[in-house]
């Protein structure tokens, strides 16, 4: 394998795939759980694909510059459509696959894609149904040909043609090798790596504009900090079009040289997480809290004698857990209670979990509750938090090993530099920041300031071990009408630490005392019911039993206790509650499509129900219009009870600062 | 040789007419003894599914029992038959105790469970009661107390055919009692309200339970009309021969029986117990000695399977039909 | 729509009796190849045995069966699937005891031919012929989106499940001729759908002739291409959806009892 | 809890097809095969390999075979001890025909003949299911058993009746007959275990053993799948019954020494029933159980009396024996139907997903 000196320099994707492919061709690159077994593409491999892949792509008319919308699930097949487009120096622009179809019009036609690479049957369609409204779209690829054999197939190309077709063309001629290589060669630092676009808390959605090199460089930087090798591996579950998935799994793999892993299908994707055995492992927040609560419902069911065992020795890893983790000093006793523990519980429980091999986990996106935060820990779990943004190419800061404190996000990762205004908002200079908003000069400017730094629009402030707190989005730090400092996010974090409580939302900007709106956790609350012999007959109407307002105002008074110990957040307990009728659905809006509750946007919707929480009424009228999976729209009417809760004693303000 | 095998018995038997008399009677004897140890099995499968194949068993523990309650009260000074019929009494409630025993031990614990569970359950009881058995009663051999329970000994003979044919008193005992049980145990289906419930059991456990019988009662008293026939077969067949744990083989002879008769039917019982039984006694005696005698221990088993390559379900068995 | 000129089966004058009941009396129809043939009626109409008529498992009194030009004499059910007519069963009739691999696999039976030397020591040619026929087996498991259950025993799964796990098992023997006995017996919308759209896969793209009873006329009208309707054993009506539909007689059927 | 199964993924259908698919399965077997092989003989004493474990083998031999019928097919025998007799009695006329062949070859090939007659008396298995079957291959049972006491061919005229063992030889080491040491016997046994319950596994896995299992799962499903019924059922007498010959020939050879035909009553075969309902039906690993249940168990409760010094009469510690077994069997079914080998595999399923309930 002759390559140019070119690939040397390392500054595009497309050259470290083909630097793997010479150093360790055997290592294995990519698998994919297909059929009931693991296929496995070492580096080597991948590299003769790709270079197949490009020269087909390159047949079927993508150039330099040009956008490809790739749209699916983590499989090979699209990510080595982003690494083809790469290669051809074209542009790819991964969109969620579960976006519905107004959505991806949106973005498909703001992007200019001219090709869409897309998994299966269901996205040509979605294609097909938003045709008129993304002129510029000529050609799209498919991966999974099932149901698609009847479609017309002059703008419809199976993935795997391409591919046979690049390798036919290479093989019958030999300037066809030189040249797809020399393309490649042509790519550099510069280059628009990729366009992610930001599911955006408000508003549309806006294009992040990558460079290859950037996104190398803050690639390598965290590489270094992790330690990953080439011996690493990860499992890709993380939505493709996320600034996550691309980063942590694309980037630092292309990096390190490490194996990425597709799960078979979303519904196999955990158990598929137990037979690979990632060694690097990222989650949200909220999936760590679905796993400790399902973890605490399974236990439940257990025997008493386990269930006592397993509260025990879990009772020891958060007494020992973390300190042992960390390297501290830890009496003898306690080295050997946590062993044992380790022999009967832990490790177990992470082989279940399919953590065992583990090396660093991070989670990011929300805060995390610091006790689902330190139980994930103490098992043995290098887990650590991460604060980035899709603009940085997701790195601001990180926990470096053996630094992990829960309440922070740790410093600024290696050659990123942060500041903080005089608002305390944090605003960063990285390696990996982004060139700019794809066709909007006008935010870019916004965002950016004159001296390169980039807003985050996030408050926080640096605690005395130069770590970052983080508060709130900036604009959303309110205060009462008394003053007194509201931020609804912390405290929506503290009560959704109760598996009882999925979701919730706070209120209390400017009004006269906090009031939070809850969904509950299906689950949790269904089995709860179901052993307190509660009937019920549907979401709604759980959500509306008196047990569980009952329970819930538990909850609520216990982060009130937790509020009023902390003096700057005393005053903004939480008088009033009520349980909403339906689930907050990113289909409805009420979220963003990673989950994040959309404040404004609820408040506006469930207008009738904020009034109620602060007019004093014990219930409330409300009908909303909901969509169905199916797409189909709906409306659904509830009368929702509102309940009151006393505020604590506020702890004594001595030490207030 | 084929003449041995198709000629030769039937000019013996037309020959020596006293003879097959002889034999057939005999064989209607076993027959009816068999037919008997059938008859607890299919009491008991009709009513509760299960293939009871410590039937046998009973048949011996009954004996035993008996005759072990006999000698007691006999060695404290009872008279013969006062501690026969005492003893007759007693026996009737151990056997009474074993049934609520199989029932609260065994097939309550084990209901809803596959036929061959509960089979393999009474396998387990089969164990226990010859263990328990030769415990309290020894291994050895018994004298059934048959004179002391008023039973005849002695024979008849009766010259008729050419030649002396021997009735045993005993065994014309055997099949009057005999007759008189299924007779009374036909009444007792028809007549009481627990014989009707009986047969609302075997046609639906859901129809039984709907009109308020309780099956673990039916199970009791289903358990406890079985262990009564076994305690009167126990009783006949130890008149005939010694009492002792060796009955257990004699006992498995009713499988082809019931296979012969069916399963679930009380007329099935006797008809295929008096053919299997003359059968037996036929082919023993006719042809057994072409090859090398002692045929009797399969002779039953080969008819009974020769019967069923050509009718699967027995003789009065249901007909088994296989829906889709 | 063009192949379907070619008559795959042909029913001629066929009547059922057991034992004095009459099932089915002189009844006729034929399947084309390439077609969803729809089998309806009201409970107790035939339907059912009629099925069972045409994989073998009854011998009809009278009548002729013609299958593939060739009038079939009486035949046992394992010869019908070595003929390559598979089908489904009213009651979900898997095989319990085994995962839902296991039973997709055991439909595999007639491609798999090596014997006891080669199976007993599980290498070589008794391998590779495992793997192919696994190999075709995934392939139906990805069809039917089961991936998750495969390794499952079957009788853990929801119903809707075991049903889609059974045309799974008929798919792997690579019919010809697809009898479903009520596909959508029992299950939710959602369920229908998905089972709708595998039908029509199936049919569509493996050119598998079906035919199939149903009682969700939605269903029936949306899929077939061709409708028989049995009442009492007797044929009532026969044509395409919409003739049926119209059919007087038909409407007397399904209102008389109560539809 | 012992599992720890994060990491093992399997790139070909092979892997994945294999019959310990779980790489601390395969450690747990090898460990076991290191004590069956090394550990055992070199620590057991005469009595736990002479009366213990060969026996056990052998037994567990046989509930394989029975299994295989019974568990994997569906079909319930009586009959199989005197399978096991036919085994027996083969191998011995084998041998004393032609002295010159290695015994051990007699031994496996007298399971052809076991299967010939198995075979023979499956014919009626197409038209007669359940208990009728049983009663049927009850015939079996007498049959051949009688044909033990009455040919006397069969037993070379021996006035005794019984069928005595000569001794023989492999590579020069004396594995039968009086001379063979308990350690000699116990690996010979051993190995031939170990191999057929491999080939056994492998057949159950495959193929034919999924055609089994559809046959008694559901037979008219099966039916439809193209299965022949007949052929399949025949197969698996055919298979049990060699299974089953060659236990019986191990039996007389490397345990027994001799052998009447009582030895091959209907009791041996209800024992073999026993084990392999309460050791686990539809299971290889069951039948290992079962055997060791029923064969191991009165050995503790016989010799139980006499190590907690209680003067207890023989004869009473037989019927004590009885009486416990018995219990024991309704106990174990009470407990778990499904019998030990579904015991093992909810505790393995435990141990899989352990801390967790399920």
């Amino acid at each position: 394998m002759a390559q140019g000196s070119e690939t040397r320099e390392r500054d595009t994707f497309a050259k470290l795939l083909c630097e793997h492919a010479q150093v360790r061709p055997d290592r294995p690159a990519m698998r994919h759980k297909d059929l009931g077994i693991w296929r496995t593409w070492n580096w080597s491999e991948l590299t003769e694909t790709i270079r197949a892949y490009a020269a087909g792509l390159q047949q079927l008319g993508l150039e330099r510059g040009a956008t490809i919308a790739v749209i699916g699930e983590n499989r090979p097949a699209m990510y080595w459509t982003i690494l083809a487009a790469q290669w051809l120096g074209a542009i790819p622009v991964p969109v969620y696959a579960d976006a519905v179809a107004d959505e991806m019009a949106y973005v498909l036609d703001h992007a200019d894609v001219a090709f869409a690479a897309v998994q299966d049957q269901e996205q040509v369609d979605k294609l097909i149904s938003v045709q008129d409204r993304v002129p510029k779209l000529r050609t799209v690829f498919y991966d999974e040909p099932r149901g698609l054999r009847d479609y017309d197939h002059s703008r419809l190309h199976a993935i795997g043609n391409i591919i046979e077709s690049g390798r036919t063309r290479l093989a019958s001629d030999a300037t066809a090798r030189a040249a797809i290589d020399a393309e490649r060669d042509r790519g550099q630092a510069s280059d628009i790596s990729i366009i992610l676009y930001t599911s955006g808390t408000t508003g549309r959605s806006k294009g992040v504009l990558l460079s290859a090199g950037g996104s190398i460089a803050a690639a390598r930087d965290t590489v270094i900090f992790d330690k990953l090798t080439d011996r690493d591996e990860v499992l890709a579950y993380l939505p493709l079009a996320w600034v996550g998935d691309h980063y942590l799994n694309y980037a630092q793999s292309l990096v390190a040289g490490f194996c990425i892993a597709c799960p078979e299908s979303r519904e196999t994707a955990e158990a598929d997480t137990q037979e690979i055995g990632p060694s690097f492992y990222f989650a949200p927040p909220r999936v760590f809290e679905t796993l400790l609560t399902r973890i605490t419902i399974r236990m439940e069911d257990a025997g008493a004698l386990k269930r006592s065992m397993f509260n025990y020795f879990i009772g020891i890893a958060k007494r020992w857990g973390e300190q042992i983790l960390d390297g501290k000093d830890v009496p003898l006793g306690a080295r050997l209670g946590y062993a044992i523990g380790n022999l009967l519980v832990y490790a177990p429980l992470k082989n279940v979990l399919g953590f065992s091999r583990i090396r660093v986990a991070y989670t990011a996106g929300e805060a995390i509750g610091p006790d689902l935060f330190s139980f994930y820990r103490s098992l043995g779990l290098n887990l650590k938090q991460l604060y980035g943004q899709t603009e940085a190419f997701l790195y601001v800061t990180a926990q470096p090993d053996g630094q992990i404190r829960a309440g922070t996000v740790g410093p600024a990762t290696p050659n990123v530099d942060i500041r903080i205004t005089d608002d305390g908002e944090v605003l960063y200079r990285s390696p990996g920041q982004f060139v700019g908003y794809y066709k909007d000069a006008e935010k870019t400017a916004e965002t950016v300031t004159a001296d390169g730094y980039v807003k985050t629009g996030d408050a926080g402030f640096f605690d005395p071990d130069g770590h970052l707190n983080i508060i709130d989005r900036a604009k959303d730090v309110g205060k009462l009408s008394s003053g007194a400092l509201f931020a609804p996010k912390y405290i929506e974090n503290k009560l959704k630490f109760f598996p009882n409580i999925k979701e919730a939302v706070a209120f209390g900007q400017d009004r006269d005392f906090v009031t939070v709106m809850l969904n509950i956790d299906l689950t949790a609350v269904g089995n709860w019911a179901e052993r307190n012999n509660i009937a019920y007959g549907s979401y709604q109407e759980l959500a509306q039993r008196p047990e569980v307002y009952a329970m819930f105002i538990e909850h609520v008074a216990e982060v009130n206790r937790a509020l009023a110990a902390e003096p700057r957040m005393a005053a903004a307990q939480i008088h009033r509650f009520l349980i909403l009728h339906k689930e907050l659905d990113a289909d409805d809006g009420e979220m963003t499509r990673t989950q994040k509750v959309r404040r404004g946007f609820i408040a506006e919707r469930y207008k009738p129900l904020v009034d109620a929480l602060y007019n004093g009424a014990e219930a409330a009228d409300i009908s909303t219009e909901v969509t169905f999976e199916d797409g189909r729209k709906g409306v659904i009417s509830a009368r929702v009870r509102i309940a009151d809760t006393k505020a604590m004693p506020t702890a004594k303000l001595e030490a207030a600062a | 040789m084929l003449y041995n095998i198709f000629i030769d018995p039937f000019v013996q038997m037309a020959q020596m007419p006293d003879l097959l008399v002889q034999t057939l009677w005999e064989g209607l004897v076993s027959g009816v003894l068999y037919a008997l140890i059938a008859l607890g099995f299919v009491l008991i499968f009709k009513a509760s599914g299960v293939f009871n194949f410590a039937q046998g068993i009973m048949v011996v523990f009954s004996a035993l029992t008996l005759v072990g309650f006999y000698e007691k009260f006999s060695a404290a000074g009872f008279s013969g038959h006062t501690a026969a019929f005492v003893a007759l009494v007693l026996t009737a409630g151990v056997m009474f105790v074993l049934a609520m025993l199989v029932e609260r031990v065994v097939l309550r614990p084990l209901v809803n469970q596959p036929d061959i569970i509960l089979f393999m359950a009474t396998f387990g009881i089969t164990y226990v009661l010859i263990g328990f058995g030769e415990m309290v009663f020894g291994g050895d051999p018994k004298q059934m107390i048959a004179s002391e329970l008023f039973l005849p000994s002695g024979s008849v003979d009766v010259e008729m055919l050419g030649g002396m044919v021997s009735f045993q008193k005993i065994d014309i005992a055997a099949a009057v009692i005999a007759s008189v049980m299924i007779a009374g145990l036909a009444l007792f289906f028809q007549k009481t309200r627990i014989g009707r419930a009986l047969r609302a059991v075997a046609d639906s456990h859901k129809a039984a339970l709907s009109v308020g019988i309780s099956l673990n009662q039916i199970w009791v008293v289903v358990w406890f009309a079985a262990g009564l026939v076994a305690l009167v077969t126990g009783i006949m067949w130890g008149a005939r021969s010694d009492v002792s744990f060796a009955l257990e083989i004699v006992a498995l002879k009713a499988l082809p029986v019931l296979v012969l008769g069916g399963l679930t039917s009380v007329p099935g019982a006797i008809v295929g117990g008096l053919i299997i039984g003359i059968g037996e006694k036929l082919g023993e005696f006719y042809w057994g000695p072409l090859l090398g005698g002692g045929i009797e221990s399969w002779f039953a088993y080969a008819i009974a399977l020769l019967f069923l390559l050509y009718r699967p379900q027995g003789l009065f068995g249901d007909k088994i039909i296989e829906r889709i | 729509m063009t192949a379907q000129s070619e008559t795959l089966l042909a029913v001629d004058g066929v009547s059922l009796s057991f034992g004095g009941v009459k099932a089915i009396t002189d009844v006729s129809f034929d399947i084309r190849k390439g077609e969803i043939r729809a089998i309806i009626g009201p409970n107790g109409a035939g339907k059912t045995s009629m099925l069972n008529v045409v994989n073998g498992f009854y011998h009809p009194q009278h009548g002729r069966i013609t299958y593939k030009g060739k009038t079939r004499p009486r035949m046992r059910p394992y010869q019908a699937a070595s003929q390559g007519i598979a089908r489904t069963f009213q009651n979900v009739a898997l095989f319990r005891g085994m995962t839902t691999l296991d039973n997709i696999m055991v439909g595999r039976t007639l491609k798999m031919h090596r014997g006891l030397f080669w199976q007993m020591l599980r290498y070589g040619p008794a391998m590779r012929e495992e793997i192919e026929n696994r190999r075709v087996v995934e392939d139906i498991i990805d069809f039917l989106q089961i991936e998750s259950i495969r390794k499952t025993p079957v009788g853990k799964l929801p119903y809707g499940l075991q049903k889609r796990v059974e045309l799974g098992r008929a798919l792997a023997m690579e019919p010809e001729l697809l009898l479903l006995d009520e596909p959508m017996a029992g299950m939710n919308i959602e369920e229908k759908e998905d089972m709708c759209r595998y039908i029509l896969d199936l049919n569509k793209y493996f050119g598998t002739t079906i035919a199939l009873i149903e009682h969700d006329m939605g269903v029936v009208m949306d899929l077939s291409d061709r409708v028989v309707v049995l009442e009492y054993g007797h044929k009532i009506a026969d044509g395409t959806p919409e003739v049926v539909k119209a059919d007087p007689k038909v409407i007397e059927a399904y209102l008389g009892v109560g539809h | 809890m012992f599992y720890r199964e994060t990491g093992q993924f399997k790139q070909s259908y092979a892997a994945d097809q294999a019959v310990f698919p779980i790489l601390q399965d395969r450690l747990g077997l090898a460990a076991i095969l290191v004590v069956a092989f090394v550990i055992v003989p070199l620590f057991g004493n005469e009595f736990l390999l002479a009366s213990v474990m060969v026996p056990f083998l052998i037994l567990s031999l046989g509930a394989i075979g029975l299994n295989i019928l019974v568990g994997y097919t569906g079909l319930l025998s009586l009959g199989s001890a005197a399978f096991m007799g036919v085994g027996a009695y083969a191998a011995y006329k084998l041998s004393t025909i032609f002295p010159g062949v290695n015994i051990l070859v007699w031994i496996l090939c007298s399971g052809f003949f076991a299967a010939g007659i198995g075979v023979l008396f499956g014919l009626p298995s197409l038209r007669i299911k359940g208990f009728y079957l049983a009663v049927a291959t009850l015939a079996a049972q007498f049959f051949l058993q009688w044909c033990f006491v009455r040919i006397s061919w069969l037993y070379n005229d021996n006035p005794s009746g019984a069928i005595e063992v000569p001794a023989r030889t492999l590579f020069g080491l004396a594995i039968t007959g009086p001379s063979a040491t308990p350690v000699t016997r116990y690996l010979v046994v051993l190995v031939i275990v170990v191999g057929m319950t491999l080939l056994a596994s492998n057949i159950v896995h495959g193929r034919i053993g999924r055609t089994w299992m559809a046959v008694r799962d559901m037979d008219i499903a099966a039916q439809l799948m193209g299965i022949r019924l007949l052929p399949a059922k025949l197969l698996a007498f055919a298979v049990s019954s060699f299974y089953c010959g060659v236990s019986g020939a191990l039996m007389v050879f490397l345990w027994l020494g001799a052998a009447e035909p009582s030895a091959f009553d209907i009791k041996l075969s209800f024992l073999l029933l026993f084990m392999v309902i309460i050791g686990g039906l539809g299971s290889m690993i069951g039948s290992f159980f079962g055997a060791a249940l029923i064969h191991i168990l009165p050995i503790v409760i016989r010799g139980l009396p006499e190590a907690l010094g209680l003067p207890i009469a023989a004869a009473t510690v037989e019927h004590l024996t009885y009486l416990i077994v018995g219990a024991l069997i309704i106990f174990f079914l009470i407990v778990e139907p499904h019998g030990l080998a579904r015991l093992w595999q909810i505790a393995k399923q435990k141990l899989r997903v352990w801390p967790f309930p399920y």
